[in-house]
This record gives structure tokens, C-alpha cells and sequence, in this order.
């Protein structure tokens, strides 16, 4: 039955995260008054981009190549850390958050590298903003995962989501609303959505995210994005195991709060999109740093009073 | 243990050799890299066991050698750090000195080299406080004239003498520790009395050798100026011993205080993110690496403090294995900033330039020395896969597993300093590698860029080697080296989780990289049958092509540099675009050292002006001078009678 | 006896007040040469009975003192003659000035340090009398001469403080300093003469060349 | 081996009286000797000779010192004149006297050769005769016999009287290069030294008065065994002798001489100077010291001592920092460690003797490097014809054998652990940390690192190049021996104490 759950999980996994990008998309449509594109367009994406060549420019090594395929991998890997439906996630020991979080500065580090690669100044303007944004992300995830072990008094992920129930909401409100604002933020700036960075825009020189993919085609192209759908779901599941933590014995209900706390968040994330404008590109350190100082605020309501 | 002294003698041997015979065999650099290949090969091997027994099984008889000598598990597991950087860097040597030999004689030189990797094990094992500082001295004045091997060019001889000042100063403040800690016959002694006044004179005193921040300025100005070589053997062996003495400083003085690990760690967190915000922004590939040295002793330095304080909490256990993660990371950042600093030397051995903005798109004609930069990097920046992760991953561990503790607040900082160091470092190591080694050659050079000899590729794809194998396995690499310890610890609980967890990690990175296999074969199999084509980079369809418009690696660390302003040192000085069709426009940015410019140089200006305001009492007058004298007595008489 | 040796040390003072007021180069010598005399007389009055070693001794320093000394002084300052007369380096009034505290300062010093001794009654304050303004010759005067002089009339204040304090010292002591000090002032004799050779006058103003930047 | 060495000693520790006496006539009279000598070279014979007879009846009277009961020796009065003795610190410095003379003829026999044959002008142009050869060699002679008589005087009034001589015997050496900037350092030190010296005269006069109740003689045996002292006469005394020989060592406001006669001396008397003439003035305030301590006045004059050692090095300090010239460098360098020594001195009177053998070695250590750095001084001098040292560069290239022993002395001179100054300066650092005074610790390692960084500036500009055009030049190297002896003795000092330590 163990292994059973383990299989199910990561099929799951890998099967809806790219559906969150379409109720996204789906979502902002409905808020502009649009029909908006279909929930499953980016299914289609990838597929198409599977099936087509590719396109590399002369001045690129072997590097790039291999870049998108070291991406994908990764961040399947730290995937598989994060709990899934309460329940452990397929690899846990104490720390593995320290693992996780480097495990995606190396995937970060891989895709600045493969835009570096190809000269060009749009890719290279895109890598130096990622490289700076990771700069104030870091701390804000270790001060968040900080003030989770501080309450719940373990240091690995599963650990301290199966502390969190309704009950410790009650007694933490404060603390939990405050953690799932920055881990909101984080996610944000970790998806490259809207107050960071604009997905949709096609003016090369505000890009970020975008721009270091400028020159991936083909395969390569369908392969980071599938990536980024899964960064993507690996954020919104650790919010949604925060706000709706559900610990029942019978799986089956678990997992049904959980995906609905993951599409919730992906609904947060579209009404904050069509809501606010990108921000200019000297806040957002700023901002980051209002995300940092938010957790710390959490982290001395909770010593203090605890 | 005698196998080390073996070692000790062959150094000896062969310098002395090596200025006796300065025709013939002293100048070939096969004779003395042998020679010093040997000497390393037998000291490692001695202290490989000298660590795995944990320095039990040495039985010294003989009482003359007792007297004198450490042989405990630290100055073992030191000596096994010193033994493999000697033994890697001699073999890089033996190419990399080619083009210096056609200059000049190499045997003073090599006489050098032996020298101070005699001084270096020496100081390891002395207990005297005479000898240590005699080992001390001799290891400053070889490396001293190390650095200044091309002595020609004024910015060494600047930065040789900064380096020769900070060593004197060290000495200065050594002596003063040592005579807390050393009785009538100079050996140290267990002190109980003074002991905070003794450390932190100590801790000012291997400060200055080790180099963080206040007292790192020699660091960025030496290394640049040493040859390829040296500099690798100076960051990865020499920098260790300010480590090795704060350690042995820390075992003779006994109630260790609270303050101490305060300090410790605020100046591993100044120096972990000061250095790097340093390094964003030099423009020399050895400036920046120098600068990451700083870091990465700072990070050491956060190891050390957070240990301090957790003794000082009565947690002993994980303030051991705090300790374990520090002597870790020493063993990680030796290997992976020897591998740095020759590929750096490579780069300049083939490009004759450092500055960064000048080279780009060496990947294509130097694959090897390339991808050892990469991997070098890589474990730099802390990344996992690679040993710079595993020792930075336990000292998180014992931090995180203090949380739960009481008054536990220094944890938080030394995670915090960490994650930034961490990011940070991928940050500065990604602007490094992507502006030396990716896109296209920003200066057109007609020198023939290919990889180094083969000496120098294989002591790199060795060295790259044991980073990914300590890398990918920490768990053999943590247990050889702390199986010995100490007793009591290695059997502990935490011991045995940090080695499953280790274990674990292992499993993980097995299936990544599993992973990584499948989708590359199916990728494969889907390239198979589309069609590649190639073309011109996406430029918005502009016509001509322009290597001047890529990224440099100013460009790519401008926004972090101007975000954290004048401590990364890049006062841009740029005309305004003034009128409505602006002629010309430049911006030149110049890297300048912070902590040099605006702490010493102008300490060292007001001393030398005071000193200047002296002058008049050699002012040549002789009539003055009698009064002096008349002066000195009547006020004698006055004060006195 | 003692009126004499009363009379004599009372000269000795007065010699100081000419020399402190004198300006040229040549008085100098002279008042030096007579004091010289007079303190070398001293111990010859003082002492009661007749030594036969100490009056010998007596007698050589005051050939020396007395003569040989003034003249080489005078040879040298005959050769270079615009200096004979120079301007002196101060007016009388600070001089006389100068005279007065050297002496009130030499008793004030005499009568605070207890003596017991059965020395003549006025020869302490005269013999730091004699020193005080022996240094102020040197440090005021700026002609090499009168630094001679002036060093000459050091010794001849030290000279009267050791003669009046203590009698017998071992014979060879007492050559060995006095030989000392002839030779001193002979030694010196000869530089002046260099330095009158090499800078062609003996002011030691020219003599500053080598001082700290 | 042994019962031939022990008979010797036997021998000349009966002999002792007539031992002393010759070696301090034998000097002066080959002197006057070679005044009437007709030809220079046999001249310089002379000096070899004289020198190398000196060093062996030292060897030989050092024997007898051990033999008659190890080195803090028995008094042993000589017949002639009663007033020799021949305790430790004589014998140390006795000893330092005649090696230190034996280097410095070694090296002015070649000196004198090379001087003949090269015409050097000065630095404004003229040209440069020297003194005759007679009178040099006559005064080197005498200068050495005066420096014996310091080291054997038991008597106070006979060490004033030997010090002035060697002050005066000194003072034509100092002028041997005739120029205008020698003589005006030749007077300099002749007013400033005898100056001091007749105050120290006035002092000793004071020291009978303070002890005129036990009949006033100024033996030293008397001094330090009578009790009773005249507390105020005592402590004036002590002041004077301590102003008047301070001249001569060149403590900090009364050193004004010392830069300028080292740096224009030519540098066999330099180093003789610093070398030898500075221990003897030490050897004055050494014996002062020790009758102040016997008297009960012990903390008043260490408190002198260790105000007058502070302040000397703070000065020396101040004054290396902007040094442009190398030989006066060396010569602030004698200043600072003088000043070394009157603060090792100033704590061993405050009652822990162990430091006596630190002053020792100190006083051994500082005389063998300074010496051979004036030697090498002076070759770089001939060879570069400058004084300044930013004149002088790429010494590496064109004259490594120079390069190396001036790199050699810069490292032994700035108290690194093979050079004997070490132990010394790491007491210093020990005793004023034990004893409290933390913020004069703390500004002597101020102090001692702005000394350290004003002779690496110095040193590393001339050994390295600074676009100097590079062509080699010829290079003595048999004059420099005595500087390569010198060094190794130094070293071989550090170890020996070194070991001999263990013990204690």
C-alpha cells in the first residue's frame, strides 16, 4: 500500500502541475473580462514543442545542451522532498530543507549558466536579475523554515508539516498567517509571476525569467517549462499543506484538501497578477526584503510568546 | 609518525638541494617537483593514519621528540590537508613553471617552494612557542619571496610588502599570546588565568594569517600577485594554519566564554558576506577568487563560533559536530580552491590576462581546464553534488538542531549568514565562470588558446575528481576523517544520524543523477529524428555581429554591486549624457579594495604625518641638542627628587 | 690660608659674571684660562699640610689651564680676525640677568643639599655656579670657541666641586681624568681647526646640514 | 681536550692580573707603533695582528673566568692596578669587544685596499681624500685598547675616564672621509658626548659624597658591599651617572648624536660604534644600576630605566617611519634596541635576576647583526655610491651576494626566531602583560610592528628592482665574511639559549 501511495503521488505530481500555469491563465482571463486561452494549453505546448527541431546558435558549448535536461531533473528531485497530501513526501530525513533549497539554487545556477552561454545581451541581462532576486529570496525561505521548526520543533519538512493541524492554528494564528504570507511572496519571486516578473510580456528588455530562455527551442524549451510548472507546484504545495494541514488517516481525503489547497493558491496567484503591475526592478529587493522582515516579525511573535 | 618525518626531511633535503645544485638539476622542475611529489606522497600516507587511529597508535619514545612535538589527531588531520595540496599543486607545477624557467633561474624558487612546505608541517607538529614562531617566521619570509618571484612589476612589490607587514604584525601579536600560554621553557602549558586577553591576542594574531575581515587586506593583494601555483598552495595549505592555531589556541586556553564565539561569528558572517559582495565586484579572476577565500574562512570562522557557543550551552555534542564541520569544510576548501586557482592559472598561462572583461568564450578552445573550473566553481558556490555542499550541510545541521533549544538566538544568524553566503557565492562563481569561459572572446587575441600540459590537466581532472567523489559520497569522506576524532563523540547519536543523513543524501543524488540519464536518452531519442539547424544568437534581428555587446562580468554583478554601493568598490565614473544629441559617452568602472582604501591607507597616512611632526628633534642644530640633555636632567631631578 | 682661599673662590664667581657678559671669542679664553688657574689653585690653599703628590699635580694643570690652552685658542681665533670682535650674541642686560638666576639657582641648590662636610664655606654654589653657566656658554653661544670655552668652564666647576668635596682618590684615577679632559679640549681643538679649514669660519650655524626631512 | 683547556685556564687565572693589564696596553702601544710605520700596508698587518693577539688573550682570560667559579666569577683585583675586575658582564662584553674588533679589522684591511684604488667624491662633488692611513689605524687601536679598560675598570672614576677615552679616541675615526657632512658629525659628537660625560663626571663625584660615611671610595667592591647610603645622594648620583652615560648609549632625548656619527662614519667604525661602544656606555649604566639596587633604591631606578626604554623606542620608532637613508635606519635601529636593553634592564631590577642572561643575549645578539649589517652597509654604499635607499634598487639582480645578507640582517634585525633578539623582545611582551600594564604592552606592539613595517619599506625597495637598468656587478665577497660569521653566530646564539632553556 506504501509504495502504492509513493507511485501515486509522483504520477499526481508530475501529471497536474502543468494544469496549474492553465487555471492561472484561466483565471485572469475570466477577471479581464476574457475567454482566455484553454486550462490544458500548456499540455499542448509541450507536446508540440516535443515533437519539433531545435535551433542553436553558433556561439554555444556543450553546456547549454545539457542545461535544460539538469534543470528538469533537479527540480524533479526536489519535488520529491516536498510532503504530498500530509502524507511523507518520498524522501525525508532531518535538514532536507537545506537540501532543497540548494537543490534548486543549483538548478537556478545551471539555467544562469546555459543563458550565459549564448552571448547574448538580452539572456545575460535576464541571468545577472535572477542571480540578484535569489540574493534576497534565500533568506527569506531559511528565516520562513526557521520559525516553522521554532514552532513545531523539528528540522525536516515532513517533520514539521505533520505537526501543523487545525489545532496549532488556533493556538498560532498570528505566526501561520504571517508565514504563509512570505512563503506566498516567495513563490512568487521563485514562479516568476507578476510583481517580479511578467510572463506574458514579449519586450525582451523586461523580461527575466523569459529572457534566459530566449534562445531554448524544441525539446529544450518544452522541458524548462515543464520545469517551471513543477517549481511552481512544489511553492503551492507548501503553501497549501500550511493553510489546510489535514492529517485524517484516510488518504484519499487528505489528498483531496491538499489539490484543493494547491488550485486555491494558483488562484491566489492569478487575482494577485491581474490585481497588481510589475514592479520596477530597484523595489524589488525592497520588496523581498518586506517579505524577510514579515517572517522575522513571525519568528519573534512566536518566541516571545512561546 | 615517522613516515611525517620522512616527509619533513625530504622538504629539507631537497631545498637545500635545490640552491646547492643551482646549475644542473636544481633548475629542472622535474628534479624538485619530484622530489616534493615524493615528500608529500610519504606525509600523506603517514597522516592518513595518524587521522584513522586518531593519533593513538604513534608511539614517540624517544623523550627529546615528546618535548617538542604535537602528535594529536588536529595536527594529523592538518598535515593530511598540507600533505595533498603540496602533492597536487607540485604536479601542476611541473608544467606551469615552464615559461618562468626560460626567464630566469627557479632555484631559489623551488628553494622556497620546499621551505615553506617544510615551515608548513613544522608548524603543525611544534609545541614549543620558540619553535612555532621560528616555523611561523620561516613559512612568512618563503612565501614572501614566493610571491615575489616576478618582483619586476610594481603592483607585486606593493602588494609583497603589505603582505610582509601583516606577517611581522601577526608575529607581534603571536608573541604577545604565546607568553600567556608557554612557561619558563617555552612550551605551552595549560593556562587557566587571562585566558580571554590571551585569545583574543591570539585570535588577532592567526587572524592576520588566516584573513578575515578586518585583517584580510594582504589576501586580495598577495594571491593575485604569486605565480599560479603558489597562489593555490598559499589559499588552500598557508591560510589553514591561522585555522590550525585558533584551534590549538582554543584547546590550551581552558573557560572558553561566550564573547569568544560571539566574535567569532560576527566576524565569519562580516567576512562570509563582506567577501563576497567583495568579490561581485573585482575584475581579476584572482581577485575574486581571493576574496572567496575570505569567504569561505569566514564561513569556517561561523563554524567555529557557532561550536564556541554551543559548548559554552553545555550541548557538547553538537558543538563536536560543529567542530567536525569546520575541519570538513577546511578539508573541502582546500581541494576545491586548489582546483580554482589552477585553473585560473591555466587561464592566465594560456590568455596572459586575468582581467575578465578581456577574455570570454574559452570553454570552446580549453574543454578541460573549462570543466574543472566549472566543477571547482560549483563546489565553491556550496552547491550540492559537490564537497563544497557536505560541510556547509552539517554546520546547518547543528545550527537547525540547536533551534529547539533555549536561548539559542546565534543559530539564527549563523543560518542566516550561511543562506546569504550561499547565494551570494552562486552569484559571484556564475558571473566568474560565465564571463571568462562562455559566450564569445570580448578582445581579439592572436595567442593560440589551448589547453595547458598535460601535468596541469591531470592534476586538475584529479583534483576535479575527488571534489565530485567527496562530492557525491560524503558519507566515506566525513567518516574517514572523524572516524578518530574523538571517542567519545564518534559513537554519539548525532555522529550516527550526520552519517545516515550523509548516507541518505548519497541515495538522493544517485537518483538524480539516475534521472538526469533518462530524460538525456530520451532527448536523444527525439533529436534523432528532428532536424538540428544553426544559427546567429536571437538579436532582435540586428545586422552585425557584436562581441562588444555581451554581458561582461561587471555587467552581470552591476545590479548587486550598485545595490550594495561603495563596499563592493565600483565607484563608476561616467560622463552624463548631456544636449539633446549626446556625442560621446563612457563609463569606466574601476574595482578598488574597500577595507584597503578607506580603513589603513589612511591610518597608515595620519601615522606617517605624526611621525613627520617628530622631525624637529633632529632638526641639526647643536645647541639644541645640549639643551636636551640639560632638559632630560632637570626633569629627572624634578620627577624624581 | 683660609682668607686666600676665601678670596679665590669669591674671583671664581665673578669670573663667571665676566664670561657670561663677555662677547668675543678671545675674552672668553681668557677669563677661562684665569678661572682655570684659580680653581686649579684651590686644593693647593685648602689643604693644610703639604702633599708632595698633590701639589705636583696643582702645578701641571695650571701650565695647562693656564697657558697652553689659551694659546692654541688664541692661534685659531687669530686666523680668522673679523670674528675677534663680533656682536655678541645677546645685550649686557640679559646677560647680567642670566648671571643673577645662575647664581641665585646655585645657592638655592647648595643650601637644599645638606652638606656636612668641612669644605670651604662659599666653594659649592661657586662650582655650580661655575657648571650652570659653563652650559649656558655652550647652548648660547653660537661660535665653536666659545662652546670650547664653555665646555672648558663645565670642567672647571666640576673640577672645584670634586676638589672641595673630596680629597684622596688613587693617584692613577685622578691623572686618568684629568688627562681626559686636556685631551677632550685638545681633540676639540683640532676640529675647530678642520672646520675652520673646511667652511672657512668657525660659526657652527653652518654646521646644521644634517637633520631629519 | 679537556685536562689541556683546564690547564690553561689554571694558568691564566693566576696570571689574571698580568693578563688584563697587557691587553689593555698592547692595543695602544701597537698604536703609537704605527704611527712611525712608514708603509700602509704593514700598517694594516699591524692592525691584523693587534687585533687577532687582542681576541686571544680574551679567550684566554674568559677561560680564567670559568675556571675560577663559572661566569657571575669571583672579583679578582690585579696587582698593578687594583682597580681591575672581571666579573659576568665584563667578560660578555669584553668578549663582544674583541670579536666584534676582529671582524671590523678583518673588514678594514680590505676596506682600506679597496679605498686606495677608487677615488669616490662626495655627494657635492668633491673629491674625497681620505685621513692618512696612520692616523686611522693608530686611533682604530686606541679606540680598541679605551673599550678594554671599560670592560675591566672596577674603579668608577677609571670607567668614566675609560668611557671619555673612547669617546675621544672615536671622534677623528668618525672623520675619516674628510667631507663636510663628516666633520660637522664628528663635532656634533664630540660637544653632545663629552657634554654628558662631564655630567657623569659631576655624577660620580656625587656617588663618593653618598658614601662618605664609609670612607667615600669608589671601588666597586666598596660601593656594593657598604649599607649605609645617603638616600638623597645616592639618587642624585644615580641620576647623573644615568643622564651622562645615556649620552653616550643614546637614549631617546639624548641620542641626537648617534644617526648622525653612524651614518657618516665610514662603516668599519660604524659598526664598531654600534657595536661595541654602545654596550660600554651600557656596561656604565649597568654598574649604576647594580650600586642602586645594592643601595635599596632598586624601583626608583627601574621606573628610570623603563621610562627612558619606552620613550627611546617610541622615538627610534618615529624616526625609522620616514627614514630616506639606510645607514641611519641602522643607526635608529642601535637606538631602539638600546632602548631594548634599558627596559630589560629596568625590569631585572625589579628583583627577578633571570632576566640577567636575556640582557646578555641581547647585548651578544644585537652587536653581532648590527656590525655586520654596517659592513654590508658600507659595500652597498661603495658599490651603489649612494646613501639614500630609494637610489638604490634591484639588488637581487645586480649584487645577490649583497642582497642576501642584507635580507638576512633586515630578518634577524626585526626579531624573527632565528635571531637571538627574539627571546628578549618576547620577555618584554611577557613581563608587561603579567604585570598589568596592559597599555604599555599594547603600544609596544604598536611600537615594534611601525619599526617592523618602516624597515621593510626600506629593505624590500632596494633588494627588489624598480626599472633599474641591470647590469651585474663585480662583488667582493671575501670582505663580507666577518657579516656571514656574524649572522651565523647570532643564530647559533637563538638555538643554544634556545636549548639551554630547556632546562630552567
Amino acid at each position: 500500500m506504501e509504495n502504492l501511495r509513493i507511485l501515486f503521488q509522483i504520477l499526481a505530481m508530475l501529471a497536474l502541475s502543468p494544469l496549474l500555469f492553465g487555471i492561472i491563465n484561466k483565471v485572469k482571463a475570466v477577471f479581464a473580462g476574457r475567454q482566455g486561452r484553454s486550462v490544458f494549453k500548456l499540455y499542448y505546448d509541450i507536446y508540440k514543442l516535443l515533437n519539433r527541431g531545435a535551433v542553436y546558435s553558433n556561439s554555444v558549448t556543450a553546456l547549454f545542451k545539457i542545461a535544460p535536461v539538469a534543470i528538469l531533473s533537479l527540480t524533479i528531485t526536489a519535488a520529491l522532498i516536498v510532503p504530498f497530501g500530509g502524507q511523507k513526501g518520498v524522501i525525508s530525513f532531518p535538514g532536507d530543507f537545506i537540501f532543497f533549497s540548494y537543490i534548486l539554487a543549483m538548478s537556478r545556477f545551471v539555467l544562469i549558466l546555459s543563458a550565459m552561454d549564448t552571448a547574448s545581451s538580452f539572456e545575460g541581462m535576464g541571468a545577472s536579475r535572477e542571480a540578484q532576486f535569489a540574493v534576497f529570496s534565500e533568506p527569506v525561505f531559511f528565516m520562513a523554515m526557521i520559525t516553522l521548526s521554532k514552532i513545531t520543533g523539528q528540522i525536516s519538512i515532513y517533520g514539521i508539516f505533520s505537526r501543523l493541524n487545525p489545532s496549532l492554528w488556533v493556538v498560532n494564528a498570528p505566526v501561520l498567517t504571517l508565514l504563509v504570507f512570505s512563503l506566498f511572496i516567495l513563490m512568487l519571486c521563485e514562479a516568476a509571476r507578476v510583481p517580479f516578473d511578467d510572463p506574458e510580456t514579449h519586450l525582451e528588455l523586461t523580461m527575466i525569467h523569459e529572457v534566459m530562455i530566449l534562445d531554448n527551442s524544441g525539446p529544450d524549451l518544452a522541458y524548462i517549462l515543464y520545469a517551471s510548472s513543477i517549481k511552481m507546484w512544489i511553492f503551492a504545495s507548501f503553501i497549501s499543506s500550511i493553510i489546510l494541514p489535514r492529517h485524517s488517516d484516510i488518504f484519499w481525503s487528505d489528498c483531496l484538501f491538499y489539490l484543493a489547497g494547491i488550485f486555491l493558491s494558483a488562484v491566489a496567484v492569478a487575482v494577485t497578477e491581474s490585481v497588481m503591475a510589475r514592479l520596477r526592478l530597484l523595489r524589488v529587493p525592497h520588496f523581498l526584503m518586506a517579505a524577510f522582515s514579515v517572517s522575522v516579525m513571525a519568528f519573534v511573535f512566536q518566541s516571545f510568546k512561546g | 609518525m615517522m613516515l611525517i618525518v620522512a616527509a619533513l626531511a625530504i622538504f629539507l633535503l631537497s631545498s637545500f638541494f635545490s640552491l646547492v645544485l643551482s646549475s644542473g638539476y636544481g633548475k629542472s622542475n622535474s628534479f624538485n617537483s619530484a622530489m616534493s611529489i615524493l615528500g608529500a606522497f610519504t606525509g600523506l600516507t603517514g597522516a592518513a593514519c595518524g587521522i584513522w587511529s586518531g593519533g593513538k597508535f604513534l608511539p614517540l619514545t624517544h623523550k627529546f621528540w615528546a618535548h617538542y612535538l604535537y602528535l594529536d589527531y588536529l595536527s594529523h588531520f592538518f598535515l593530511f590537508v598540507v600533505f595533498l595540496t603540496i602533492l597536487f599543486v607540485s604536479v601542476y607545477s611541473i608544467d606551469y613553471l615552464k615559461p618562468y624557467r626560460e626567464k630566469k633561474s627557479l632555484s631559489f624558487f623551488w628553494f622556497n617552494f620546499h621551505m615553506l612546505s617544510f615551515s608548513m608541517c613544522a608548524v603543525l607538529l611544534s609545541k614549543n612557542a620558540a619553535l612555532f614562531i621560528l616555523f611561523w617566521e620561516l613559512m612568512a619570509f618563503s612565501s614572501y619571496f614566493l610571491v615575489m618571484t616576478d618582483h619586476k612589476a610594481g603592483h607585486v612589490r606593493h602588494a609583497g610588502f603589505i603582505y610582509l607587514c601583516a606577517n611581522g604584525i601577526g608575529a607581534l601579536f603571536l608573541i604577545a599570546a604565546f607568553s600567556f600560554i608557554s612557561d619558563s621553557s617555552y612550551s605551552f602549558v595549560q593556562t587557566f588565568s587571562h585566558s580571554s586577553l590571551a585569545f583574543f591576542l591570539a585570535l588577532a594574531g592567526f587572524g592576520l594569517k588566516a584573513g578575515f575581515i578586518p585583517l584580510h587586506v594582504w589576501l586580495p593583494e598577495a594571491h593575485p600577485a604569486a605565480p599560479g601555483n603558489v597562489s593555490a598552495l598559499m589559499s588552500a595549505a598557508m591560510i589553514k594554519m591561522g585555522i590550525y592555531g585558533i584551534f590549538r589556541a582554543l584547546s590550551i586556553l581552558s573557560p572558553w566564554h561566550s564573547s569568544w564565539g560571539w566574535t567569532m561569528l560576527a566576524i565569519g558572517g562580516l567576512s562570509a558576506l563582506l567577501g563576497l559582495i567583495m568579490s561581485l565586484g573585482q575584475k581579476e579572476i584572482k581577485k575574486v577568487l581571493a576574496y572567496s577565500s575570505v569567504e569561505n574562512i569566514g564561513i569556517i570562522m561561523i563554524g567555529l563560533g557557532l561550536a564556541v557557543l554551543l559548548f559554552s550551552l553545555k550541548l557538547n555534542e553538537l558543538s563536536m559536530a560543529a567542530f567536525c564541520a569546520v575541519l570538513f569544510h577546511v578539508f573541502n576548501h582546500s581541494l576545491f580552491k586548489s582546483l580554482l586557482f589552477m585553473g585560473a592559472g591555466s587561464v592566465l598561462h594560456a590568455a596572459h590576462s586575468g582581467k575578465m572583461d578581456e577574455l570570454g568564450g574559452l570553454a570552446g578552445k580549453m574543454p578541460v581546464s573549462a570543466s574543472a573550473f566549472l566543477i571547482g566553481s560549483a563546489a565553491a558556490a556550496g552547491l550540492p553534488f559537490l564537497n563544497g555542499f557536505a560541510g556547509e550541510f552539517v554546520i546547518y545541521y547543528a545550527a537547525f538542531s540547536s533551534l529547539q533549544y533555549a536561548e539559542t538566538s546565534f543559530s539564527i544568524f549563523a543560518i542566516l549568514f550561511l543562506s546569504l553566503a550561499g547565494a551570494l557565492g552562486a552569484a559571484s562563481f556564475s558571473k566568474m565562470f560565465s564571463a571568462v569561459f562562455q559566450g564569445r572572446p570580448k578582445m581579439k587575441t592572436d595567442r593560440k588558446i589551448e589547453d595547458p600540459g598535460f601535468y596541469m590537466k591531470s592534476a586538475m581532472i584529479f583534483l576535479s575528481s575527488s571534489c565530485l567523489f567527496a562530492g557525491l559520497l560524503p558519507y566515506f569522506s566525513f567518516n574517514f576523517l572523524f572516524s578518530g576524532f574523538n571517542q567519545g563523540f564518534s559513537e554519539s547519536r548525532t555522529m550516527l544520524d550526520l552519517s545516515k543523513i550523509l548516507l541518505l543524501m548519497s541515495v538522493v543524488y544517485a537518483f538524480s543523477v539516475f534521472l538526469f540519464i533518462i530524460l538525456y536518452i530520451a532527448r536523444k531519442r527525439i533529436f534523432s529524428k528532428a532536424l538540428v539547424s544553426h544559427s546567429v544568437t536571437w538579436d532582435c534581428g540586428y545586422s552585425s555581429e557584436v562581441p562588444r555587446a555581451q554581458y561582461t562580468g561587471s555587467s552581470f554583478s552591476q545590479l548587486l554591486t550598485d545595490f550594495f554601493g561603495k563596499v563592493a568598490g565600483r565607484p563608476g565614473a561616467c560622463r552624463s549624457v548631456n544636449g539633446y544629441f549626446p556625442s560621446n559617452f563612457s563609463y569606466a568602472a574601476s574595482s578598488r579594495a574597500f577595507f584597503y582604501e578607506t580603513l589603513y591607507l589612511p591610518a597608515a597616512e595620519k601615522i606617517k604625518a605624526a611621525a613627520l611632526r617628530f622631525s624637529f628633534i633632529q632638526s641639526g642644530n647643536l645647541r639644541l641638542y645640549v639643551f636636551y640633555i640639560f632638559i632630560a636632567l632637570a626633569a629627572l631631578i624634578i620627577w624624581k627628587i | 690660608m683660609e682668607i686666600i682661599s676665601q678670596f679665590i673662590v669669591l674671583a671664581v664667581i665673578f669670573c663667571n659674571f665676566f664670561l657670561l657678559y663677555s662677547y668675543s671669542p678671545s675674552e672668553l679664553v681668557k677669563f677661562t684660562a684665569i678661572q682655570g688657574v684659580l680653581t686649579a689653585a684651590l686644593p693647593l690653599l685648602s689643604s693644610s699640610e703639604f702633599e708632595y703628590q698633590a701639589s705636583a699635580f696643582a702645578i701641571c694643570v695650571i701650565f695647562l689651564k693656564g697657558f697652553f690652552f689659551p694659546l692654541v685658542l688664541n692661534r685659531i681665533i687669530k686666523k680668522n680676525v673679523q670674528y675677534s670682535n663680533g656682536k655678541p650674541h645677546y645685550s649686557g642686560a640679559i646677560s647680567a640677568l642670566l648671571y643673577l638666576s645662575v647664581f641665585f639657582l646655585s645657592v638655592w641648590l647648595s643650601a637644599r643639599l645638606a652638606f656636612e662636610t668641612k669644605a670651604l664655606a662659599w666653594i659649592i654654589p661657586a662650582s655650580f655656579m661655575t657648571i650652570f653657566s659653563g652650559l649656558l656658554l655652550i647652548i648660547l653661544r653660537s661660535q665653536t670657541v666659545s662652546q670650547i670655552a664653555g665646555y672648558m668652564v663645565l670642567e672647571n666647576g666640576i673640577y672645584c666641586f670634586g676638589s672641595a668635596v673630596f680629597v684622596n682618590q688613587p693617584l692613577m684615577v685622578e691623572a686618568a681624568i684629568l688627562l681626559d679632559i686636556f685631551v677632550a679640549v685638545f681633540v676639540m681643538g683640532m676640529a675647530v681647526f678642520h672646520i675652520e679649514r673646511e667652511f672657512d669660519d668657525i660659526d657652527s650655524e653652518k654646521l646644521s646640514e644634517l637633520k631629519e626631512v | 681536550m679537556i685536562f689541556f683547556i683546564n690547564s690553561i685556564a689554571a694558568y691564566s687565572s693566576a696570571l689574571f692580573r698580568e693578563l688584563s693589564l697587557i691587553l689593555t696596553i698592547m692595543p695602544a702601544f701597537l698604536g703609537l707603533i704605527s704611527f712611525f710605520l712608514s708603509s700602509n700596508s704593514q700598517r694594516k698587518r699591524v692592525l691584523l695582528t693587534g687585533s687577532f693577539f687582542h681576541f686571544l688573550i680574551t679567550l684566554l682570560i674568559l677561560s680564567s673566568i670559568f675556571y675560577s667559579g663559572g661566569l657571575d666569577g669571583g672579583q679578582k683585583t690585579s696587582l698593578l692596578i687594583e682597580s681591575f675586575s672581571g666579573n659576568a658582564e665584563n667578560a660578555v662584553f669584553l668578549f663582544i669587544v674583541s670579536v666584534l674588533f676582529c671582524g671590523a679589522s678583518w673588514y678594514g684591511y680590505w676596506y682600506l685596499k679597496l679605498e686606495e684604488k677608487t677615488q669616490r667624491e662626495d655627494e657635492e662633488g668633491f673629491i674625497l681624500n681620505d685621513e692618512p692611513e696612520a692616523v686611522f689605524v693608530a686611533f682604530m687601536l686606541l679606540f680598541l685598547s679605551s673599550m678594554t679598560l671599560v670592560c675591566f675598570s672596577a674603579h668608577m672614576g677609571l670607567l668614566w675616564a675609560s668611557i671619555e677615552a673612547t669617546t675621544l679616541f672615536s671622534a677623528p675615526l668618525i672623520y675619516f672621509h674628510r667631507s663636510r657632512r663628516s666633520l660637522e658629525a664628528t663635532w656634533k659628537y664630540l660637544v653632545v658626548c663629552s657634554v654628558g660625560i662631564a655630567i657623569a663626571l659631576l655624577g660620580t663625584f656625587f656617588l663618593s659624597l653618598a658614601s662618605h660615611k664609609s670612607g667615600g671610595s669608589l671601588y666597586l667592591k666598596d660601593l656594593l658591599s657598604c649599607s649605609m647610603y645617603d638616600l638623597l645622594w645616592i639618587k642624585l648620583s644615580f641620576i647623573f651617572l644615568f643622564v651622562g652615560y645615556g649620552t653616550k648609549m643614546g637614549l631617546a632625548p639624548l641620542h641626537t648624536w648617534l644617526p648622525d656619527a653612524h651614518s657618516e662614519a665610514p662603516s668599519v667604525v660604524s659598526a664598531l660604534l654600534s657595536g661595541a661602544l654602545l654596550n660600554c656606555a651600557f656596561l656604565g649604566i649597568w654598574k649604576t644600576n647594580e650600586i642602586a639596587v645594592r643601595a635599596g633604591i632598586g624601583d626608583f631606578s627601574s621606573s628610570i630605566l623603563t621610562a627612558f626604554g619606552m620613550l627611546t623606542i617610541f622615538v627610534s620608532a618615529v624616526f625609522i617611519l620616514n627614514q630616506s637613508e639606510y645607514k641611519r635606519a641602522l643607526a635608529y635601529s642601535s637606538v631602539e634596541n638600546m632602548g631594548v636593553m634599558s627596559l630589560l634592564l629596568g625590569f631585572a631590577s625589579r628583583g627577578d635576576n633571570g632576566i640577567y642572561k636575556l640582557i646578555f643575549l641581547n647585548a651578544l645578539g644585537h652587536s653581532f647583526i648590527k656590525s655586520a649589517m654596517f659592513f654590508t652597509a658600507g659595500m652597498i654604499l661603495m658599490y651603489y655610491k649612494t646613501k639614500k635607499f630609494f637610489q638604490v634598487s634591484n639588488m637581487a639582480e645586480r649584487s645577490p651576494f649583497a642582497a642576501s645578507l642584507w635580507f638576512a640582517g633586515f630578518i634577524l634585525l626585526a626579531g624573527a626566531p632565528p635571531s637571538p633578539l627574539f627571546f628578549p623582545k618576547f620577555f618584554i611582551l611577557k613581563f608587561s602583560f603579567m604585570s598589568g600594564s596592559y597599555f604599555s604592552a599594547f603600544l609596544l606592539i604598536f611600537l615594534f610592528s611601525l619599526i617592523f613595517a618602516g624597515f621593510a619599506r626600506i629593505f624590500v625597495s632596494m633588494v627588489f628592482s624598480q626599472n633599474a637598468e641591470d647590469e651585474r656587478i663585480r662583488e667582493e665577497k671575501l670582505i663580507l665574511a666577518p657579516s656571514w660569521i656574524f649572522f651565523a653566530a647570532a643564530s647559533l646564539l637563538f638555538f643554544a639559549f634556545f636549548y639551554f632553556s630547556r632546562g630552567a
